[in-house]
């Protein structure tokens, strides 16, 4: 089922959070919504589910007009980000509970409960109560719930946020399988990129109650539209250098770095510029030469972080693959990668 | 180890002292009362051994003879009175006149030989007369001795020779104070209106609790919890007054509405029925309006109880339970209120124990009445003990009746504990110093 | 608790609004009628006033033979629960640390006591307090009732007290010990202000207790000089020689402002006592 | 060589017209510091006086005020306290410090003198005598058929015992009948509990106390209850008469709401004082409280007494005693006899100009003092009454039926008197 | 100054948490103490600083012996995870605490808090309370408080658990700058094992209360003692695959898969092994060429993260530059690089 948001709005009082926003999540597409804490993503989520009023524009589903239909009638799943179970209950219980306030007879909501307590894998644990679960089976309870009722449309508000890493890694695959197999149209809402460039068919990155970019998570990498995005997705997160046009290139005055500005780049002489330069384009391999010292420097396992004051004070990040060779203090002339810079104007817009 | 152990002992000194002070020693001392006849004609600090006519009329049915002889007063101007008198320092003409004039007489009244004085040529001072005639009275009668000891020397003394078990039978009839007794619990055990406050008291906690301090508290912290804050915090400050409203203001404020020129009557008369105090109109009344008045107060606990215990459900829950399509009963019936069940637990357990112990609100709006319909255990000890009418304060009676309540709030409370799991409430330190 | 919390859009609040303004009507119309009496003139059997007088306050500048002067009797109310509220804030306080965090022994026996002499109708036992009171000398002076008051709201408050310190982090008290600060001074300067508004919490409790109470002054401290409200307005409603309801709901206002002053400058500490005290 | 003495008294039951039982004692203070400056005696006292409205609060405070050994020095309260407090040691007699041969003591009437006494001792001074009548709202008995002879006949058929408690009880139920009082109105006895209920008693031919030993007649108690449960059978009284509210009942009665109410002789002042009843004995008549099956026409007299507490300097009592001798003076005790119109307390006092001239105070005197009953002094008089109150209450508004009150009482009676009390 | 955990035991109660564990960290070194949850980290570190008291062995603080010290005697500093400033406190005054009750007076300590408060670059907060600060700006005022009184030993409890990625990777290196700085010696309590490997001179692995062992954080990830920890250390973390000797050669049996083994694991035909395959050590780039299909695949930027299954249902995981050409479902012939896999005993030992 189709979700568009029609120009949507939201104000708690007077705090405007969103203001005419409009988004559309193809049927059966999972689309995430990613972006800073407060920046409007429940509130969104909620809206769609029906627990928030819009202040103004229209929510449909598939072509229907349910902005003003409660919660009750939307026939939508959620998982919560705390996943929400009642702790009162076990998990057969918590899983039936939507059948169980439609009035469905027992025995039926019993058949349906094990049927998608086993498509979700936790056939094992449906006498415990949420208390006696771990993190990762009590999101699949949740998940659970939500579908049950057979929703239009799933959303799920950082249903990870609060898993390990390793369940994490283990959860996300899990609930993208669900999505697929079921076919539902689900919305995603996390702060975490990797989590958003993973799970979903493509990305809305918000900012301050505004979309500011939606495309698929290679796009989105490769193509930011704003120095806000760039910075978003990435780890370890780009680093920004401050410059300025000098024929045809990008300049940092009082230093000897030259980046030459691809052509589409059609920036007049002297205008000021960002360049970012994500860490692994800035590396041993690159084709742009840029000394500097190393002021810090640590092992992840498998690579290195380094980051490195150019002369003149700006810091560039970058990331190897594990070597022992170099340490803080260090001078080192790595060089940027041309082929993977981006060029924002002095306000971030891509250029 | 040491200085947390000192340090704590220091810190919870005044708590200790305070509590042993007025709530242990109480508590002992009402257990002794108990067991005693103490009332106001007994004194509290003890009594002495007066033969008095009212005191001898015990003793007439077993010791005639004696108490016929005892009731005698007599004022004998002898030689040792006369000797007393010289003694006092007076005029000495009183004493020369009284020798001269009055020896051997005897007089039965204390007025009679105080006239006697009175006639001397020396005239004393009433002051003197009372001295004087002290000196020659030579019976017991209406003396108050500290001591049997003293009771018994000065009988020897007047000549009465009584067998140790006299002694004791004399003893016994003419002791003004406080003796040691069950008879308080054979009369609270055998009194059928003790049998009745009782049961008052079983219905006034049953009926306050059940339909306000757990059931109407629910509903407020319910209706509240559905509305936007600032009309929610309004209203739980308006149930909150009664709390807080002096009790004796809000019991007049009841008052103010329910008597015969009260607010209703006047409301009622515009309809032509004519005035009536409801609130004591008849014992369905009365009931009607204690359960009220004290319900009004306890609601507003409850009410904070469950409105934080439901502040405490993730608000998630109520919007998860939402999209699955739970109805507002729904959600009330299947999510709220199974997570109730420890408040509602705790505030049935405290709840109970501060009803069992209030009287406050009954004593000023019914005082018990009409015809004692609405008195309650703590309130009939208070009166037994403290404040009655006639003034006949029976401490032991009461004590015993007080002694009550505490045995079943112990019990309850040991039972609260129990239940709560007492075990866990007391952490271990986590710093061992 | 900071979040300001909206009710869902699915449920309609004036049906709610609406229930609970009609069962609070006749709470409403004592509390509104209460004010309004005290500075009107009504017919015997009017609903509504005819005017305004002034007269039913004039208590405050005249005193009723034998009576007491109603400012000596509010400076005695004042200092009743202004001295029983430090007592049980400064004794409770103590006593729930230790509870709460100290090493000391019979620990637990000494908090299940505290528990179960809350259940005590410490009223009913007046009686013996009386005896205790006499014995130490202290019947009918205000010190005697205050001592007796603070004694009794003691369990409540170190039960209460004894809460908020459990839900100070132990870090706290920890980094102050590695600081090289001793216990007492962690208490003093650390722990103590973290359970500010536990002791709000409890001293406003303490205080609007102690302003209302009335059967303890009443049988312990009788007398004129320490008499305090609730006596003065009981004695007041008892003799039905001077009967003008109007004046002792002026007298009751009089009373009573001060407690919705308190209650409303520190309402927001009453809804802690709950929470940081009755875990369950 | 100036001496201070600071004496204090506190009074039960004391209104408005009553400040006299704590002035006159000021006003003795004043007469005795004269007297003792002519005997070169520089002496100071002050008085510190302090009423008490309601008896329960009284007593409660002056019991523990006395086991606490801060009792006042002088007390007034019913002469039924001076047994149990005298037994308890809280008050000291009297007649230890004054001599009662002289004046004013000796003018006081021997029976007064003897309800203040207790063991053979006198322990107070009366301060007041009063007794307590049945009221008649004239032009009501009008209305139902009186004439003007027979109101004034009225009296004397009630002391004769032809007008009885039954009388009683039908004219009240006429006035209602007729729409002269509302219902519930006939009759509208005394809202709380007090001595008024024991002439009742009396007058169904009870007796409180024989040969120092309290008595309970069954059939009389029996009489007495069933009279005031027939009373609201009949309607003509409120069956939640007691404990309504005093003020209200003050009105009605002053404004001709009731028919027929029984009170005290001070009643006269209030209701003429405060409450506005200008022609008293235009609206009013009143009589002994007429004879019940088996008993007479009776009434009760209440003295209250001047008691002093013990446990003070011995110089103080002295002095406190010489106050109340001082204060119970015919014109000083007038003042209190005519402001709350009690009654005198001593023959002088009749010839008191002050007094005589007061029609009340004389036809009072005359009419019922002589056919006065007193409540025994008994250290357990107060258990009795409270048994008998409590039952009395409950058959009046039929939580229980006239037997069983009067059987639970016996057996409450039983239990706790044991064979202090004769039951019969 | 130097930590001597001696023959170290302690025990709550009946439950004995650490049991004759000695450690010893040198001298201006920076030890992390890492270990799942449980294990007894935090047990350790109140030790140290003397809020709890060993059951049994000593703990010397250079050549003394602090065992029954209390902690105001200790001269420790420490860092808790929830940083513990005093709320009611401002900066200046949380950081002058510890020489407020040394009685020191207040010229001197306003003095010696602007020279830390300079030293951690908070100068300019002093006036706020805990309740303003950003959480990275709370750690540096604890760890201000932490160094104020020259401690002998600096003990962090998990000091950046409460940071957002970004602040992590910030404090991280202010930490270390400062306990480079200061010279002081420090333990790092963490379950974050970059975090461990990018801060500190060595780490102790803790397993259970005893500690599994002990090295420089890239011996300890290129040559982990047991399964445990290679599984410990590495994200996305190692796949392990079960089989048996056979020849000289790992094999897992009814499947192609040989790995041969190096000469140095001399175990008997037959033996029940374990191999640990690191993500980065299974590329289109190894040696060992092991067929599989691919069930999971993610973007995570700069990186894709594929899980392969191999015929007979065992599972590896690989980690490669971003590329677009592989998709759930696919077959791939990729290859374990030989060198890279550490071989385990049954009970996962490293052979
Ligand atoms: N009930 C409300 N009343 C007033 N303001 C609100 C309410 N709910 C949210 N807001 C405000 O709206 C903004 C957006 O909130 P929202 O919860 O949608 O953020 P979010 O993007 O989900 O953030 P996070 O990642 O922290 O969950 C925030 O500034 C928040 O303070
Ligand atoms: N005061 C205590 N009483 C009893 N057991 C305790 C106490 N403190 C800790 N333990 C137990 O000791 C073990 C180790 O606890 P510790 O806090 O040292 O773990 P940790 O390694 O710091 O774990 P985490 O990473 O979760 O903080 C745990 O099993 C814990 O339950
Ligand atoms: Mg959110
Ligand atoms: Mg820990």
């Amino acid at each position: 089922m189709r979700i568009l948001l029609d120009n949507f709005s939201k104000s708690f009082g007077s705090t405007k959070v969103i203001e005419n926003m409009t988004l559309e999540v193809g049927n059966g597409e999972m689309l995430a919504l990613l972006g800073p804490s407060g920046c409007g993503k429940s509130t969104t989520l909620f809206s769609v589910c029906g627990i928030h009023r819009p202040s103004g524009g229209r929510i449909l589903f598939g072509d229907r007009d349910v902005t003003d239909l409660p919660s009750q009638a939307r026939n939508v799943g959620v998982v919560f980000q705390s996943y929400a179970l009642y702790p009162h209950m076990t998990v057969t219980e918590n899983i039936g509970f939507p059948l169980k306030v439609k009035g469905m007879p027992a025995a039926e909501i019993r058949k349906e409960v094990d049927r998608i307590a086993a498509l979700v894998q936790i056939g094992n644990l449906m006498g415990r109560r949420p208390a006696e679960l771990s993190g990762g089976q009590q999101q699949r309870v949740a998940l659970a719930r939500a579908l049950i009722r057979k929703p239009d449309v799933l959303l799920l508000d950082e249903p990870l946020a609060n898993l390990d890493a390793k369940l994490r890694l283990e959860m996300r695959s899990e609930i993208r399988r669900l999505q697929r197999e079921t076919g539902i149209t689900a919305i995603l809402v996390t702060h975490d990129q990797v989590e958003a460039m993973s799970m979903c068919d493509r990305i809305a990155i918000m900012k301050e109650g505004e979309i500011v970019q939606i495309a698929t998570p290679a796009e989105m990498y490769n193509d930011p539209k704003t120095a806000f995005v760039a910075g978003f997705l990435g780890n370890p997160p780009i680093t920004f250098l401050r410059g300025v046009v000098d024929k045809g290139a990008f300049t940092i005055p009082q230093s000897e770095i030259r980046v030459p500005l691809p052509d589409s780049v059609g920036a007049a002489e002297g205008t000021k510029l960002m360049l970012g330069v994500r860490p692994e384009h800035f590396t041993p391999a690159g084709d742009i030469t840029v000394p500097g010292k190393v002021t810090f420097a640590e092992t992840q396992g498998r690579e290195n972080l380094y980051d490195v004051a150019l002369a003149g004070g700006p810091l560039l990040r970058s990331i190897q693959p594990v070597r022992s060779d170099i340490h803080v203090g260090d001078d080192v002339r790595w060089a940027i990668d041309s082929r993977g810079v981006f060029v924002f104007d002095e306000n971030g817009r891509r250029l | 180890m040491k200085s947390s152990r000192t340090l704590g002992l220091v810190m919870i000194a005044p708590a200790a002292i305070m509590i042993i002070l007025f709530f242990l020693m109480p508590v002992v001392l009402t257990a002794v009362f108990s067991m005693t006849s103490m009332t106001t004609a007994t004194g509290i600090s003890g009594g002495v051994y007066q033969i008095a006519p009212n005191s001898l009329i015990a003793l007439k049915s077993a010791l005639p003879d004696i108490a016929a002889e005892m009731a005698e007063p007599r004022y004998t101007i002898d030689e040792a009175g006369l000797k007393a008198v010289e003694g006092l320092g007076l005029t000495p003409g009183i004493a020369a006149e009284l020798r001269a004039k009055h020896a051997g007489e005897v007089f039965t009244a204390r007025r009679d030989v105080e006239r006697m004085i009175k006639d001397l040529a020396d005239r004393p001072s009433t002051r003197d007369v009372k001295q004087i005639s002290e000196q020659f009275n030579r019976s017991v009668l209406n003396t108050r001795f500290d001591s049997k000891e003293q009771l018994f020397s000065a009988l020897d003394s007047l000549g009465f020779k009584l067998t140790a078990e006299q002694k004791e039978t004399v003893a016994k009839a003419t002791y003004t104070g406080w003796v040691w007794t069950t008879d308080n619990i054979s009369r609270m055990t055998t009194s059928p209106d003790m049998a009745r406050v009782l049961l008052n008291t079983v219905l006034y906690v049953a009926l306050v609790l059940m339909l306000f301090n757990v059931g109407y508290a629910l509903l407020l912290a319910i209706w509240t919890h559905y509305m936007p804050p600032t009309p929610a915090s309004i209203f739980r400050g308006i149930w909150l007054l009664p709390r807080i409203t002096p009790v004796v203001i809000y019991v007049m404020l009841w008052k103010w509405l329910a008597w015969d020129t009260g607010f209703i009557s006047i409301l009622i008369g515009k309809f032509g029925y004519p005035p009536k105090n409801y609130l004591l109109d008849n014992a369905y009344n009365a009931w009607f309006f204690v359960v009220l008045i004290n319900g009004f107060i306890g609601a507003s606990m409850g009410m904070l109880v469950f409105s934080s215990a439901m502040k405490a459900i993730p608000k998630s829950q109520f919007y998860a339970s939402e999209v699955d399509g739970a109805s507002r009963w729904q959600q009330i019936r299947y999510i709220i209120l199974p997570q109730m069940r420890w408040p509602i637990l705790f505030v049935t357990c405290y709840q109970t124990l501060s009803l069992l112990a209030s009287f406050n609100e009954i004593l000023l709006a019914t005082n018990g009445g009409p015809g004692n319909a609405t008195e309650v255990w703590a309130l009939s000890a208070y009166h037994t003990a403290l404040r009655n009418y006639a003034g006949n304060l029976e401490y032991g009676l009461g004590a015993a009746m007080a002694l009550v309540l505490v045995v079943i709030g112990v019990t309850l409370s040991l039972l609260y504990l129990r239940v709560f799991n007492y075990g866990t409430l007391v952490a271990k330190p986590l710093i061992e110093d | 608790m900071a979040e300001r919390s909206q009710p869902s859009a699915n449920y309609r609040s004036w049906p709610v609004i609406t229930a609970l303004t009609i069962v609070s009507l006749p709470l409403l119309l004592m509390y509104v009628y209460l004010f309004l009496d005290t500075v009107t003139i009504k017919q015997a059997d009017a609903l509504l006033p005819s005017g305004l007088t002034l007269d039913h306050w004039r208590f405050l500048w005249q005193t009723t033979e034998g009576k007491a002067n109603i400012w000596q009797v509010t400076v005695n109310t004042l200092l009743f629960a202004a001295c029983t509220t430090s007592l049980v804030l400064i004794v409770s306080s103590m006593a729930g640390y230790v509870l709460s965090r100290l090493n000391v022994p019979a620990r637990g026996f000494f908090l299940a006591g505290v528990m179960v002499l809350h259940a005590f109708p410490s009223v009913t036992l007046i009686i013996a307090i009386f005896i205790v009171l006499q014995m130490i000398g202290l019947y009918n002076s205000l010190l005697g009732v205050i001592l007796v008051k603070a004694a009794i709201d003691l369990p409540l408050g170190i039960w209460l007290m004894k809460g908020f310190y459990d839900t100070v982090p132990w870090e706290i008290e920890m980094a102050g010990v590695v600081d090289g600060a001793s216990r007492f001074r962690v208490w003093r300067s650390l722990v103590l202000p973290q359970v500010k508004p536990g002791i709000m919490a409890l001293g406003l409790f303490s205080f609007l207790s102690g302003w209302g109470e009335f059967i303890l002054p009443q049988v312990l401290a009788p007398g004129n000089q320490v008499q305090v409200l609730s006596v003065y307005l009981a004695a007041f409603l008892a003799d039905d020689n001077n009967y003008d309801f109007n004046m002792f709901k002026a007298v009751g206002v009089f009373y009573l402002v001060p407690v919705l002053i308190v209650y409303a400058l520190f309402n927001k500490y009453l809804m802690n006592i709950y929470g940081g005290g009755s875990k369950g | 060589l100036a001496k201070d003495v600071h004496i204090s008294v506190w009074a039960g039951g004391t209104g408005p017209n009553d400040v006299y039982r704590l002035d006159a004692i000021e006003i003795a203070a004043q007469q005795l510091q004269r007297e003792a400056a002519l005997k070169g005696e520089d002496l100071k006292i002050t008085v510190e006086k302090k009423p008490y409205s309601a008896w329960e609060d009284f007593k409660q405070a002056l019991t523990l005020a006395a086991e606490a050994k801060t009792a006042p020095n002088i007390v007034v309260s019913g002469h039924e306290d001076i047994a149990p407090w005298s037994q308890a040691g809280l008050i000291v007699p009297i007649e230890d410090y004054v001599d009662l041969d002289s004046w004013p003591l000796s003018d006081i009437y021997e029976n007064l003198l003897k309800i203040a006494s207790y063991n053979g001792t006198v322990y107070g001074i009366p301060q007041d005598a009063e007794s307590r009548p049945m009221f008649f709202w004239k032009p009501y008995m009008k209305a139902i058929g009186y004439s003007d002879a027979d109101l004034d006949a009225l009296p004397q058929s009630v002391q004769d015992g032809k007008y009885t408690m039954k009388n009683l009880l039908e004219d009240a139920k006429k006035m209602q009948d007729k729409g002269l009082v509302q219902a519930g109105y006939g009759f509208y006895p005394r809202t709380s509990n007090g001595p008024d209920y024991w002439q009742f008693y009396t007058s169904f031919g009870g007796t409180m106390e024989e040969g120092g030993k309290l008595v309970f007649d069954k059939a009389a108690m029996t009489r007495t209850y069933q009279f005031f449960a027939d009373a609201v059978k009949a309607g003509v009284t409120k069956k939640n008469h007691i404990g309504m509210p005093g003020d209200q009942w003050w009105k009605e009665v002053a404004t001709g709401k009731a028919g027929i109410w029984d009170g005290g002789t001070w009643h006269y002042a209030r209701l003429v004082n405060q409450e506005g009843l200008k022609d008293f004995f235009g609206n009013v008549i009143f009589t002994l409280i007429p004879a019940g099956e088996g008993g007479k026409a009776n009434t009760l007299t209440h003295p209250l007494v001047y008691l002093l507490t013990a446990g003070h300097d011995q110089e103080d009592t002295e002095i406190a005693a010489q106050l109340v001798k001082i204060a119970s003076e015919p014109r000083t005790n007038a003042l209190h006899a005519v402001k709350s119109a009690h009654l005198g307390i001593s023959k002088s006092e009749s010839t008191v100009d002050f007094y005589a001239a007061d029609r009340w105070t004389r036809e009072a005197t005359e009419r019922l003092l002589p056919h006065a009953n007193a409540m025994p002094n008994n250290s357990d008089f107060g258990k009795y009454w409270n048994i008998m109150w409590k039952n009395l209450e409950a058959s009046w508004t039929g939580a229980k039926t006239v037997d069983a009150a009067v059987s639970d009482a016996e057996s409450e009676l039983k239990s706790t008197l044991g064979d202090k009390i004769v039951i019969r």
